[in-house]
């Protein structure tokens, strides 16, 4: 089931390739259709997992090419969570491409499915090797979403982007030849790995591999400069997807691999560690502050929050952990949503320089209000999806590290800042002659929206219901990374030959 | 002649190839050159070979030698299609493709 | 049996030139196919054979083979790309198939003996047809790329020849073997590397990699890719089996240095070039260090040279199959908007680089992938370290190719060659299946060399 | 029984959800029944239970959140307290909400006025009935949300925009100390409940509690405009008047009165919170005063006077006089939403704020001019009317705890009563300046007017049942004084307040002009500078630093290492291509070269 699921969009854009570029009716409702039947099967995989059993579920594995190189496949609580945050922003950023997207339509719709098995198979992916493989495959198609679609500085953007990754992936794979060589029976299985005993020297240099190219990814402070290029000059669809799935495998790739995977090694950087994401959340709502951009402002707020995902991460506090797993689910909806809403206002004032813009709700009260929405669950108002993340991240920290904590806290404030900020100037204020004609919101437009704001309200008022789906995995997760037992017995369980 | 002399003599080949193919620009001449301090590469393993199995060694410089001309008459050939197209074939003739 | 391969492509190349003079090219292009497959078919009918013929000067192994077919199935497709293209760039001769078959006659030799002076003669075969391939195009360039072929050619020579006296005189033969190995003298040290340096020069690895880009760029460009593959695998089996009878361990040192410099100096001179077959060439410089890696792996190291040998094969034919299809116009600026104009050529350009630069999942990634493990299981960790950066470095160029196709405007020029399309079909077909399903030809290569 | 608790909190968010939802398709008529009604069913319901349910109830709703041994649940706590918040919270809603039928009747925003107004009413309601703090801190966040969109309600003023802003900012700041405390407390005590850290906060540490304290009361100077975080208060007279008066007067500013009142068992732990609290309250009450004195709005006068107001009701919660404190709360709710909304009415006469442009409104708006003088009476603790029982019990308490406090009280109070008087002189008496035709409101707006004027009058009279009402709580006691100091104290203030009504005729009337000379009246006039002060300390060297390091750290250096590494490496590739010089010779030199280098190297290395 999950290897349909992942797979789906790969073979729907194999399809494309032989539909005639013109049929673009055909090729936007095609591509719909598949995104949105792997959400349906998102759905069903999250009805039917049970959330009591910790370990990967709808495990499915298959010889592949031998030496531990195997597909392996299988999802548990958390990476179930992060596939059907793919599988519910993949669709919706493909459907708010059906106007914005003007050229080449053929070909950005082949990405976009291309794109979505990439970003599913990294979550779903029980091994190191396969891991890698759609780790690296997926960074194609968003070259080539930012490169062909992009903005003004397209090029420099995609190009940044790609190699600025790779430029981590390519030391974590070096990490990963020497797993491979350490692991008795060559498995890269994670659950096998995590039994490994790495000596102390490499777990340090390998832990410093992963993270980089991790924190890469995230992007903690320093290593964040590639986002706001890639976030400004990227289409919608690709910022949305960019910013909702792609940031969060820097940390799905902290708490599945280089957290547990080097243990100790974590514990000797954890200060360091801490001290990033703290920087990055208030350094990213600093920069944040004095975009022009309104892209490039979201870019930095997505440094400053997933600051926070990563601080809930590293904290080693039970809470927090969930929190920050929490706070990726709500900065993928949240921030996807604003790059959308955005997207909408550039598509109608082709500007994104907020000194342009301004008094936008006289004309469009509908976007407004969304937007209202957005940024409200962007800075953690209670009752909203964020507040339910920063809660318990801040809570959690709070109880390992105090400091941490209320430097960390300082983030609403600044968030609330800035987003404001951005929200009067572009919705506040008297509106420009030329732009009080512009359309507001059409149906289509709406009905994108509507799932995320549901989900924000839905998210902030009863958290459980998504919490539970993860809370033993998460806790198993971090009872590996803190060591509290080792896990042999269980590997023979769902363990890999 | 005495091994070592042969030695010598080959030494003297080879250097004298290496000499010529560098300190002239002519691109014939430095095509001989190298030729020369081929054979003396040549004379070389006839030297070894006469302490060991000389016929195995003889009849390797025969093939050798053989190719080796094989080899000449090519890059003569494109030598000679570079004259007559340049009037010339010195070093700097053929030197467009750089960087 | 052994030498049936052999005996088949020597015959059908000689049957070429006489079809050519009386019959025409047509009937030359014709044996040429027929010759190159029917080698392969006999190539694979000796799958998985082992021996010695000719009083040893031949010798099959699976090593041999498995490089025989590749060498093969590579020229078949350097022919499929030159048929076609000859015509529209104003090559008239026949010539050109006939010594194509001639250079992958050598370089079966080569990869089919353990013995030195039938790997010079196999390698001089190679040379004099390559040669003569790379002033077959009608301009300067050409003509320019075939007189320093040639001349340093003669040059590397020299050094083989030198090396095979030494080693003449350190063991007393020439054919390779322990013997040597154990030799501690300077005469050993200096035959091995002189022996290396010459096939080094074959295999384009720095600091014997300068005739590459300008032959590269001067010859014609199915031709160029023939080069890049053809000699290249000829060139590292060979190597390999010098590695196998290491002469000397002090050799390793230099191997190592050399394959660290190639990587260096291929990826990093590549970013600014401008040309296509130029790039190319400095990425097949880069390629040749890293596989020049797997020379340092002892018996590891066959299988996965081979797979890289084979990955690599497929990418750059595919790679050049299109650049033939531009006939020629072989600046970046002449693919501008290629993707606009010529989508079916750009997607099978970008698809054969995104595997050079060893994206996944393609051959070119898991070639990558066992290459740098095996190294790194070696306990070679800073060289696979600075593998992986100088991949980081050559992503920018091999994706700046797919930049200018897709991200730039411009009305390029392009013919779609009916042979050449059947290959980039066969190539990217082989790298796909190398890089989803590398089982095929893992098994036998795990099986058989490793 | 506890279930009517839920018809106490959600009508009013249903009505938001159906004008936010649907409110394009209702009539302007029907939005104009359906949200007051919304609020009217939730008033109604507050005072069902008020008389039905007797002691507490709670309503256990669903969990929130719950996570590893941290439980929050969505439920409903009814108590004296809560329940006296909620019934003054439906109760002066629900006359504004009518009032402002007729207020806003020719804006556009209509419906979303009401929508918010509605979300304001449910948000204020589920802070007061929240039972825990995070609960507490959804409807805390709901009201400064409701709050920054009511302000900023004409989104197109400049001004309005960034008052709202500067409301929603101010606030997160005092939201940042209010998480820090509920963070604390959970990580002392393990629960957020109010009954349980209530009941635990006596095996507390003091410190540990006065942190925790002081980290919430910081969330309170936010709420309720406090020093330091009250500055946005007066900006926030931006929002349409019967915001002001709802909102920014009667209901969510008190809300830190009431939470420092819900958990002042850990407040009593910890003594020097307590004082911090009192002292903050009344040099607040004060401090805000005197910056009344001379400003010529009339809301901004108002808005001054509430965060004065608010001032006592700390001191009277801060000195240990919960009830006290609370029935301050309960009494200005109405008198000062009356002054707003009577304000309101004149501001919606004349279209000005500036009292400048007033005078001589007394004739033709009587009833606005009557319910006006109420209330300014009842500010200004003239006896008989409410204000002058609530804020008499404060000065009485503070009085036996601190005579400083009291001291500064009783002055405060004569403040009052001169800038309360000051107002009315200069709008409803002498002669017109600058109007032209004046009309007194409709009676959708004088009706909800004269009710409030009614409560501004009868609601202090029943002090001793309030505070019998709130003994329950555990923790509601007064200091008894000796009836003739009583008297005396309660003349002082009284005296003092008739004095300051007197020497504002003389002024205003009188004179016919004020003082408009000297440091101090320009230091008032612009407020102390504190805004600018706050502007240079934070706001300026905040944006400035910030774009400073977006310039020469992020793009300069970070970005910069980044690029420049790129660059040197494409250098590097273009310096070596020099080996790549195109003449044979050379090519074959590095070839010869690089094998007799190799060759040296391991020969030296093998021998």
């Amino acid at each position: 089931m999950i290897s349909v699921m992942v797979f789906l969009p790969a073979a729907g854009a194999v399809f494309l390739l032989f539909v005639s570029g013109k049929r673009t009716g055909f090729i936007k409702g095609f591509s719909l259709g598949i995104s949105s039947g792997v959400f349906l099967l998102a759905v069903w995989l999250f009805v039917n997992f049970n959330p009591y059993y910790p370990l990967p579920q709808f495990v499915e594995r298959a010889r592949w090419i031998g030496f531990g190189l195997n597909y392996h496949v299988g999802t548990d609580g958390i990476s179930l969570v992060l596939v059907a945050l793919t599988a519910l922003l993949s669709p919706l950023a493909l459907a708010s491409s059906f106007r914005y997207i003007k050229e080449r339509e053929k070909e950005f719709y082949i990405m976009l499915l291309l794109l979505e098995t990439g970003m599913l198979g990294v979550f779903v992916a029980q091994n190191l090797f396969l891991f890698y493989i759609f780790w690296e495959a997926m960074l194609i198609p968003m070259y080539f979403i930012i490169g062909i679609w992009g903005g003004e500085r397209k090029l420099y953007a995609t190009v940044k982007f790609v190699l600025y990754t790779m430029a981590g992936s390519l030391l974590m794979l070096v990490g990963i030849f020497y797993l491979w060589k350490l692991s008795p029976d060559h498995s890269l299985y994670f659950y096998r790995l995590y039994s490994l005993e790495i000596p102390h020297q490499a777990q340090i240099l390998l832990f410093l591999a992963f993270a980089l190219a991790f924190a890469i990814k995230v992007p903690l402070f320093p290593f964040h400069t590639w986002l706001p290029d890639a976030h400004t000059e990227a289409p919608t669809a690709g910022s949305v997807l960019l910013a909702g799935i792609l940031l969060k495998m820097g940390g799905y790739g902290f708490l599945r691999l280089a957290m547990p995977l080097f243990p100790e090694a974590f514990r000797l950087f954890l200060p360091y560690l801490l001290v990033l994401s703290i920087v990055s959340i208030i350094y990213g709502a600093a920069m944040a502050f004095v975009q022009e951009d309104a892209k490039r402002l979201i870019a930095y707020s997505s440094v400053s929050h997933l600051g926070v995902v990563m601080l809930g991460i590293f904290a080693l506090s039970f809470r927090a952990y969930m929190g920050g797993i929490y706070q990726m689910l709500n900065h993928g909806l949240s921030t996807g949503a604003l790059f959308l809403l955005i997207g909408m206002v550039y598509e109608r004032t082709h500007t994104r320089d907020m000194k342009n813009l301004g008094g936008l709700a006289r004309p469009l009260p509908v976007l407004a209000a969304f937007l209202m929405v957005t940024v409200l669950s962007s800075v953690g108002l209670p009752g909203l999806n964020g507040f339910v993340g920063e809660f318990l991240v801040f809570l959690g920290t709070f109880e390992t590290n105090r400091v941490a904590a209320a430097l960390a806290a300082l983030g609403i404030i600044l968030a609330a800042v800035y987003l404001l900020w951005m929200y009067q100037r572009v919705m506040q204020g008297r509106a420009r002659e030329k732009f009080l004609s512009l359309p507001d919101m059409s149906l289509r437009e709406i009905l994108i929206m509507v799932p995320l704001v549901v989900l924000f309200f839905w998210m902030g008022l009863y958290p459980g219901f998504f919490m539970k789906k993860f809370e033993r995995s998460a806790r198993f997760m971090m009872e590996i990374t803190q060591q509290k037992y080792k896990i042999i017995s269980l590997v023979n369980q769902g363990g890999e030959r | 002649m005495s091994s070592f002399s042969l030695f010598i003599l080959a030494a003297l080949l080879i250097a004298g190839g290496i000499a010529g193919f560098f300190l002239r620009k002519d691109l014939l001449t430095m095509l001989l050159s190298s030729e020369v301090a081929l054979s003396g590469a040549n004379l070389l393993l006839l030297v070894f070979a006469s302490q060991a199995s000389p016929t195995e060694a003889q009849a390797a410089v025969l093939a050798i030698l053989t190719v080796a001309a094989a080899e000449v008459a090519v890059a003569l050939a494109a030598l000679a299609v570079v004259i007559r197209e340049k009037g010339k074939a010195t070093e700097d003739i053929v030197s467009e493709m750089k960087g | 049996m052994g030498i049936l391969p052999l005996g088949i492509l020597v015959f059908f190349a000689l049957m070429a030139v006489l079809l050519d003079l009386w019959a025409g090219r047509w009937w030359a292009k014709t044996a040429s196919y027929a010759g190159i497959g029917a080698a392969l078919v006999g190539e694979l009918l000796l799958w998985g054979r082992r021996g010695n013929y000719m009083a040893g000067l031949l010798s099959q192994d699976a090593v041999g083979i498995v490089a025989g077919v590749l060498i093969l199935l590579f020229a078949f497709l350097a022919l499929l790309i030159t048929d076609g293209y000859d015509l529209k760039v104003n090559i008239k001769e026949g010539e050109i198939y006939i010594l194509m078959t001639l250079s992958a006659a050598g370089a079966l030799v080569m990869v089919t003996t353990r013995h030195l002076l039938v790997a010079f003669l196999g390698m001089e075969i190679l040379s004099v047809a390559n040669y003569a391939l790379a002033g077959l195009k009608r301009d300067t360039l050409s003509k320019e790329a075939a007189v320093k072929y040639a001349v340093l050619g003669t040059v590397a020579s020299v050094f083989f020849v030198l090396g095979m006296a030494f080693y003449y005189g350190t063991g007393g033969g020439f054919l390779l073997d322990t013997r040597v190995a154990a030799s501690p003298s300077p005469m050993a040290l200096a035959s091995g590397l002189l022996l290396f340096s010459s096939l080094m020069f074959k295999a384009s690895l720095f600091p014997f990699h300068f005739w590459t880009p300008d032959v590269y760029q001067g010859s014609p460009a199915p031709i160029t890719a023939f080069f890049s593959v053809v000699t290249k695998t000829a060139g590292f089996v060979f190597l390999l089996r010098l590695s196998d009878f290491v002469i000397h361990p002090e050799v390793k040192w230099f191997i190592l240095a050399a394959s660290v410099l190639s990587m260096l100096y291929g990826n990093l001179v590549a970013l600014k070039q401008q040309d296509i077959k130029r790039l190319m060439a400095y990425s097949s410089i880069s390629h040749a260090g890293y596989m020049a890696m797997g020379l340092l792996l002892e018996k590891q190291g066959a299988w996965v040279l081979l797979f890289y040998l084979a990955a690599y094969g497929f990418m750059n034919l595919g790679a050049f199959a299109v650049i033939s299809s531009l006939l020629e116009k072989n600046s970046l600026l002449n693919y501008r908007g290629l993707a606009k104009d010529y989508s079916p050529l750009a997607v099978f350009l970008a698809f054969f680089m995104v595997s050079l630069a060893g994206f996944p999942p393609t051959a070119g990634f898991l070639a990558k992938f066992f290459l740098f493990a095996e190294v790194g299981r070696a306990g070679f960790w800073p060289l696979v370290v600075i593998a992986a950066i100088t991949t980081l470095v050559s992503v920018y160029y091999y994706l700046r190719v797919v930049l200018v196709m897709y991200m730039t405007e411009g009305r390029p020029t392009a013919s779609y060659l009916p042979s050449g399309i059947l290959t980039m079909f066969i190539s990217a077909f082989f790298v796909l299946e190398l890089g989803i399903f590398p089982s095929t030809l893992l098994v036998f290569l795990k099986y058989f060399v490793g | 029984m506890s279930l009517l608790l839920s018809g106490v909190l959600f009508p009013p968010a249903l009505g938001a959800l159906i004008l936010i939802l649907l409110g394009r398709l209702l009539s302007k008529r029907s939005v104009s029944w359906l949200s007051p009604a919304a609020v009217g069913i939730s008033f109604l319901t507050s005072l069902l239970s008020f008389f039905l349910i007797k002691g507490k109830a709670s309503l256990y709703l669903f969990p929130w959140l719950s996570v590893g041994g941290l439980q929050v649940d969505f439920s409903l706590l009814w108590d004296p307290l809560s329940s006296i918040m909620a019934l003054t919270v439906s109760g002066v809603s629900f006359l504004i909400h009518i009032y402002s039928v007729g207020y806003m009747g020719e804006d556009p925003g209509y419906r979303r006025y009401f929508a918010y107004l509605n979300l304001f009413t449910f948000s204020m309601l589920l802070l007061v009935l929240a039972p825990n703090l995070p609960m507490m801190f959804v409807g805390w966040e709901g009201v400064g949300l409701c709050s920054y969109l009511l302000i900023g309600f004409w989104f197109e003023k400049e001004t309005a925009a960034n008052a709202g802003k500067k409301a929603f900012i101010v606030n997160r700041v005092g939201d940042f100390g209010f998480l820090l405390g509920i963070f604390l407390l959970f990580t002392l005590l393990g629960n957020l409940n109010f009954d349980y850290i209530n009941y635990h906060a006596n095996s507390l540490a003091p410190s540990a509690a006065t942190a925790a304290a002081l980290l919430l009361f910081l969330g309170a100077t936010g709420k309720s405009a406090q020093i330091p975080l009250y500055i946005w208060l007066p900006d926030a007279m931006e929002g349409p008047t019967p915001v002001s008066a709802l909102i920014h007067a009667a209901t969510m500013v008190t809300a830190g009165v009431y939470m420092v009142s819900r958990l002042f068992p850990l407040y009593a732990r910890s003594g020097l919170a307590l004082n911090v609290v009192a002292w903050v309250g009344i040099i607040t009450a004060a401090f805000a005063a005197t910056i009344a004195l001379v400003q010529n709005d009339i809301k901004r006068v108002l808005a001054y006077s509430t965060i004065s107001q608010i001032g006592y009701m700390f001191a009277g919660v801060g000195v240990g006089a919960v009830s006290a404190g609370m029935f301050h709360l309960f009494t200005h709710a109405f008198f000062k939403s009356l002054l707003f909304l009577a304000a309101g009415s004149v501001i919606h006469a004349l279209g000005t704020q500036d009292m400048r442009e007033m005078g001589g409104l007394r004739k033709k708006m009587p009833i606005t001019f009557w319910v006006f003088t109420i209330a300014a009476l009842a500010i200004s603790g003239i006896p008989g009317f409410a204000g002058f029982f609530s804020k008499d019990q404060i000065l009485a308490q503070a009085y036996i705890r601190s005579k400083a406090i009291w001291a500064i009280g009783v002055v405060t109070a004569g403040l009052t009563a001169f800038y309360m008087f000051r107002l009315i002189f200069m709008t409803f008496f002498g002669e017109p300046r600058g109007w032209k035709n004046a009309h007194e409101s409709p009676p959708v707006m004088t009706g909800p007017m004269l009710v409030l004027a009614f409560f501004s009058v009868v609601s202090g009279w029943f002090f001793s049942s309030f505070h019998g009402w709130l003994k329950p709580l555990g923790y509601i006691h007064l200091e008894e004084l000796p009836e003739s100091k009583e008297a005396l104290l309660m003349g002082a203030s009284v005296g003092l307040a008739l004095l300051a009504i007197g020497l504002a005729w003389w002024i205003y009337l009188k004179r016919g002009k004020g003082f408009h000379t000297g440091f101090i009246h320009k230091l008032l006039l612009n407020k102390y500078y504190v805004d600018e002060i706050y502007n240079a300390a934070f706001v300026i060297p905040y944006r400035e630093g910030s774009r400073l390091i977006s310039r020469y750290f992020d793009i300069g250096i970070i970005d910069g290492t980044v690029e420049g590494s790129g660059r040197l490496t494409l250098q590097g590739g273009r310096l070596m291509s020099f080996f790549q010089s195109g003449f044979l010779k050379d090519y074959a030199l590095w070839m010869a070269a690089g094998v007799v280098l190799a060759l040296f190297v391991m020969l030296g290395r093998a021998l």
